[in-house]
């Protein structure tokens, strides 16, 4: 640890590090401002999909067998496969973080590639699911479907599925073009051991991506299996 | 003597000409001109509607405007005020031209989020325009469910996602400035040396960043609604508006602190410079401004008494209100007690301040009568309301960023304008502004509501009253317009300190380089030195 | 009209005008005297320490602890006495006395429907006796509405979906606003009324002359037939639905074991959507009577259901106590009909 | 900051607890557990988004600052909901069964 922040220093005093932009006085001064931003940006995307979740936890106390009855419909095996290939491309983001960090171009891009492969398939599980739901009529509005004695209700539960998954959907595409930029630069050799702040800054959103679908797979899927 | 003053050679609205050097520019300083330049179009716009209210409202039976028009006349007043305006005003302008030199910094610490941050503005207020030209909308500035998802046909769609995407240039504005006033200060310049503008920018930040999450979030539950048929809201699906307007609010009654505080943090600087003395009470002043962000979130549903929420939350939400008036009585207490033993000149900007001062005042003290249960039910969604919020978000905010543009005007162009003008300009905001908006208060309790095209004629005299101000404001806002923009060209050279100030800022050229310094400043021991040296460098020089 | 009064001052119609404008004039009284006191302070600071000659500068001050501790401590203290004062006259309008007649209320782009238990029906015209409790139970058939009555000096909004409730005891007779105050579309201010105050007698007398269909609750029971509730819901409990005797006002227990007091937004939810809650021991059969029902004939079952409960009408209103009231709802005590 | 370098056996045993959280989540759903059956789902949820949070992330070795904008996010997170909350808890309208147990 200490070897790398003396690493970092030398590089950080030089005066002219090809990555440091002119506002800056060191390196360290320029990561610690990234990292921070990051965070902050995180911290908005908390109180982002936090409002939804309110609203989907209470309508879930209200009509919790509306709800039960919906989640059942939902298919726990796409979304468990889903769950594994979405935490998986976690371990495989860190892997690429950890690349960066030694120092290993190949590694990094190795590893944001699979990234981005695992995000691309639970895209595409996704697409299953919801063309189904097509399929079924259990797309909420006009042409909802449903012979549950709580259709109208069970209509706010796939209001509230759509719209999160949605957003976390999109938030993956995001997640996955900003990967493919990285990835090049990768490639191209722009990151070192001294470096790779854009590597260790695309880790932490795709982290949080996955942080949110640790949270939508139980609530979604998983409201009440017993019976 | 000042004539003989010359602007300096470079400097960095010289520094590049041409669109291109505008447009990818990363200077802050040139980003927040371009700010300047977008959200004076929209005052002017959201004026425009102003007006078309005030016009129909001086007779009573709505015979100026079909009732449709006067409702989109309101709603895109109130959009383009609230949205595009007013959250990005101080903020937007003068902390992205100030913060970083205030605080010894060549730039903010993401120049292209902070251009970024200005095209998803105009990106925005571009959705917003198409809705203006396409027909407009109707919904009221709030987007109350079921009405804006089932009812109105407007478009609420293209408004909506112009709020929303808005949303995003105020967040990224924000956590531009939490990470800067973080890391950029200069060597030895301590939280507790910070100018107290910087102060109220960081709480103003946290607000932005904490808050227009949400809003957007609850944004895009109605835009699905009315877009797709879901229904979230949809009280015919068992879903509850009442949610939407907790989702609401939690963001805009903080948002109206977004608008706010940061002229707070104006005034703590005009005030200090004009009396030639350090603020009184540093700590409580720089501290009440972060208790103003923090309380704020706590408040929310006193705009939801009479709502139909249950009676308990509401005596909770009365209680925690009143917090919030402890750190904003603080302010104006310690700002009265800085002009003691000051040596007070009344240049424009402290014009500006005073007249700021009595109208936060009574802003501050009527939001009481709204916080106390038993007089809201029945002042709640009345012309008490419009006026209370007036007060504080034209009376308070406006001044103070309009304050705040004539006190740093000669920092940012490096040329004085007319003094005469701007005198006038104070006191016509001042005496139009109360005309406007005091027989407000009174009309609110007489009981009559708001966001009414026609109403009994027992209200027209006060009407008629509120109109003529609004004539007097409307003059008082165009004057600036003119002399500022003569300023441009023919007005006197100002030099590096004008008015005599003590913040880092003044120690640089006017209009400063582009990397703001020349040489490194000198931080100062303690917060808002004033020496006879000083000011007599600035008097006479 | 109510316009003939003092100027700045709505007319004071109801039991809690007074109190509402007495504390009204109070918070006036304190920000008159903390507005005027640091105004003339600024003003007289500004004459006083006017510069004198140029490059003078100001006596540095940092601050002094205890005027800080005072100035927070005092507005601390006095808004404590608003919100107190404010609490107690706003659950005087939230609670309402035990004995009132109830009128329904429903908000609809862009009028007010008023059915008085009686039968009587009126649009934009209320008319209610003087001296005595009247509570209104409002909803809305769209948007979101507010019903409001500055002379009495109270509101509450009209909420598509369910029941809210406001209520007053007008003072004086005459004739008095009614406003919408939630923006609800083009013709909100149009959506304009008055309320008409009378003496008993009269009020009797009205009665007497607008009923055409006979009562509220007898709409409801030929209603009830109509719509055939009562093939299930038999009195004697042997249908295949619960009996709706003595019901209105007394707890319940559901099929997933919790508890609800069935209240007027409980028999409006078990019609409009009668799965939401099942009883312990039924089936969930009952048709879900969404889009099949407006909320004026809503109202004239629900009339007619609660005659079925006649201890209900005599239930006390909730004690202070922090009870599952709904926005003030008068929520029987769970053991209904003491005192 | 200092940079951290995990090493990769750490990732590893991260992602098997995980995997592991997420079967005992799913194996919990299928188990009546009345009421409790929201709050255990949270409970997982939770934990496995700490682990994320402290090791993906690097929060564990980051500094204090960061540790701050979390505990601030959790912190403001936790208003909207309980104040929210509060109103719907305490309004009988419709009751909510789930909360009163």
């Amino acid at each position: 640890m200490s070897n790398a922040v003396a690493h970092a220093d030398a590089h950080g005093h030089a005066v002219h590090h090809p990555q440091l932009q002119h506002h800056f006085d060191t390196m360290q001064q320029q990561k610690e401002a990234s990292t921070f931003g990051m965070w902050l940006f995180l911290l908005t995307e908390v109180l982002f999909f936090g409002g939804i979740f309110f609203a989907y936890l209470l309508y879930r106390m209200w009509y919790f067998d509306a709800f039960a009855e919906a989640s059942r419909d939902l298919d726990l095996m796409l979304g468990g496969f889903n769950t594994v290939v979405l935490i998986g491309s976690s371990l495989t983001m860190a892997f690429a973080v950890r690349s960066a960090q030694t120092g290993s171009s190949s590694g990094t891009v190795r590893w944001l590639i699979l990234t981005m492969i695992l995000g691309a398939v639970f895209l595409g599980v996704k697409v299953v699911e919801y063309s189904h739901k097509f399929e079924v009529g259990h797309v909420p509005g006009p042409n909802f479907h449903s012979t549950s004695p709580w259709a109208a209700q069970e209509q706010i539960f796939y209001s509230l599925y759509f719209t999160m998954t949605g957003l976390h959907a999109v938030h993956m595409i995001v997640g996955i073009v900003i990967l493919a930029i990285i990835t090049r630069m990768a490639a191209q050799g722009k990151f070192n051991e001294s470096y790779h702040t854009p590597v260790e800054m695309t880790g932490l959103y795709w982290h949080f991506v996955d942080l949110v679908w640790i949270y939508l797979f139980p609530l979604l899927y998983l409201v009440e299996r017993h019976n | 003597m000042l004539d003989t003053l010359k602007l300096p050679e470079h400097h960095y609205l010289n520094d590049g000409y041409g669109l291109k050097s505008w447009l990818l520019t990363k200077d802050h300083k040139r980003i927040a001109m371009m700010y300047l330049i977008s959200i004076s179009i929209m005052f002017a716009l959201g004026g425009f509607f102003a007006a078309g209210v005030r016009l129909e409202l001086m007779t009573p039976q709505g015979d100026l405007f079909l009732a449709d028009t006067y409702n989109k006349f309101f709603t895109m007043h109130g959009v383009v005020m609230v949205f595009f305006f007013l959250i990005p005003s101080t903020p937007a302008v003068l902390g992205n031209f100030l913060i970083p030199p205030m605080i010894g910094a060549k730039d903010l610490a993401f120049p292209r989020i902070n251009l970024l941050s200005l095209y998803i503005f105009w990106l925005g207020a571009a959705f917003f325009f198409y809705a203006l030209f396409s027909g407009g909308v109707d919904t009221g500035w709030t987007f109350y469910t079921p009405f804006s998802s089932f009812s109105s046909n407007t478009n609420v769609i293209p408004v909506a996602l112009g709020v929303f995407i808005s949303g995003f240039s105020s967040i990224l504005t924000g956590l531009n400035f939490i990470v800067t006033i973080h890391r950029m200060r200069a060597p030895g310049l301590t939280w507790f040396k910070l100018p107290l503008f910087v102060w109220a920018h960081y709480a103003t930040s946290l607000i932005q960043v904490l808050g227009t999450p949400v809003v957007a979030i609850t944004i895009i539950m109605v835009f699905v609604e009315r877009a797709f048929g879901f229904g979230i809201f949809d009280p015919v699906r068992g879903g509850d508006p009442v949610l939407f307007q907790h989702l609401f609010w939690f963001y805009s009654h903080p948002a109206v602190y977004i608008m706010i505080v940061p002229a707070l943090g104006v005034m703590s600087e005009l005030i200090s410079t004009f009396t030639r003395k350090t603020i009184f009470g540093y700590s409580f002043v720089a501290f009440s401004s972060l208790a103003i962000a923090v309380f704020g979130f706590i408040v929310w549903a006193h705009h939801m008494f009479v709502a139909g929420i249950s009676p308990y939350s509401a005596l909770v939400f009365s209680f925690l209100s009143f917090s919030v008036a402890i750190p904003s009585a603080v302010k104006v207490f310690n700002w009265t007690a800085t002009l003691w033993k000051g040596s007070i000149s009344f240049e424009p900007p402290m014009l500006y301040a005073y007249g700021f001062m009595g109208l936060f005042l009574v802003g501050g003290l009527t939001g009481l009568f709204l916080a106390t249960l038993g007089t809201d039910i029945h002042l709640h969604d009345t012309y008490f309301v419009v006026a209370h919020f007036h007060y504080i978000m034209v009376g308070g905010a406006i001044m103070g960023y309009i304050g705040g543009i004539h006190f740093w005007w000669p920092k940012m162009t490096g040329r004085m304008y007319s003094e005469f003008g701007a005198r006038m300009s104070a006191i016509l905001v001042f005496v139009g502004f109360n005309l406007t908006f005091f027989p407000q208060f009174i009309l609110g309790y007489m009981g009559m509501p708001r966001r009414y095209h026609a109403y009994p004629d027992e209200f027209q005299v006060l009407n008629i009253m509120s109109s003529a101000g609004a004539g007097v404001l409307g003059i008082g806002y165009l004057l600036p317009v003119i002399y500022l923009t003569y300023s441009l060209t023919r007005g006197k050279a100002a030099g590096p300190n004008p008015w005599g100030a003590s913040g880092l800022e003044w120690q640089t050229q006017s209009p400063p380089v582009t990397a703001n310094f020349t040489e490194p400043p000198v931080v100062p021991a303690e917060p808002y030195e004033y020496t006879p040296h000083v000011a007599r460098e600035a008097n006479l020089v | 009209m109510s316009s003939k009064g003092v100027p700045l001052f709505p007319e004071a119609a109801s039991t809690f005008a007074s109190n509402v404008d007495s504390l009204y004039l109070f918070i006036v009284a304190v920000s008159v005297f903390f507005g005027v006191a640091v105004i003339i302070a600024m003003v007289a600071f500004g004459i006083i320490f006017k510069q004198k000659k140029p490059g003078e500068v100001g006596e540095r001050i940092e601050g002094n602890l205890a005027l800080e501790l005072l100035w927070s401590i005092i507005p601390t203290i006095i808004s404590m006495v608003m919100f107190g004062w404010g609490a107690q006259a706003f659950f005087e309008m939230r609670v309402p006395p035990a004995e009132t007649m109830t009128v329904y209320a429903v908000g609809k782009q862009w009028m007010w429907k008023f059915q008085h238990p009686e039968g009587n029906r009126e649009i934009n015209e209320l008319h209610v006796p003087v001296g005595k409790a009247v509570k209104v139970l409002i909803t809305s058939e769209d948007v979101l509405h507010s019903l409001y009555f500055p002379s009495f000096r109270t509101k509450m909004d009209a909420i598509p979906g369910r029941y809210t409730q406001l209520w007053f005891e007008a003072t004086k007779t005459g004739t008095f606003h009614i406003f919408c105050t939630e923006y609800c579309g083009t013709n909100h201010s149009g959506m304009i009324g008055s309320v008409v105050v009378m003496e008993p007698m009269e009020y009797q007398t009205w009665l007497a002359g607008g009923s055409t269909g006979g009562t509220l609750a007898e709409r409801g029971e030929k209603l009830f037939s109509e719509l055939a509730c009562s093939t299930c819901h038999m009195d004697n409990g042997q249908g295949r639905g619960p009996s709706l005797v003595n019901i209105v006002g007394a707890t319940a227990e559901l099929a997933d074991g919790t508890t609800v007091v069935r209240d007027e937004n409980y028999l409006r939810e078990s019609i409009i959507n009668s799965q939401a809650k099942i009883l312990k021991g039924y089936q969930p059969l009952m048709p879900a009577f969404q889009g099949l029902i407006n909320e004026e004939n809503l109202v004239a079952l629900i009339e007619y259901v609660k005659t079925k409960s006649p201890a209900a009408k005599a239930t006390p209103p909730p004690a202070a106590a922090p009870a599952a009231t709904t926005d003030g709802m008068q929520t029987p005590a769970p053991t209904g009909g003491k005192n | 900051m200092s940079v951290h370098i995990a090493p990769k056996s750490l990732y590893i045993s991260i992602f098997g607890a995980l995997m592991v959280l997420t079967a005992v989540t799913v194996g919990a759903a299928f188990v009546n557990l009345g009421n409790l059956n929201a709050p255990v789902a949270l409970a997982i949820a939770t934990l496995k988004a700490t682990l994320v949070v402290l090791f993906f992330m690097h929060v564990k070795y980051s500094s204090k600052m960061i540790k701050l904008v979390v505990a601030t996010s959790l912190f403001f997170l936790t208003i909207l909901l309980t104040e929210t909350l509060m109103d719907f808890a305490t309004r009988g309208w419709v009751a909510i069964p789930k909360l009163m147990h």
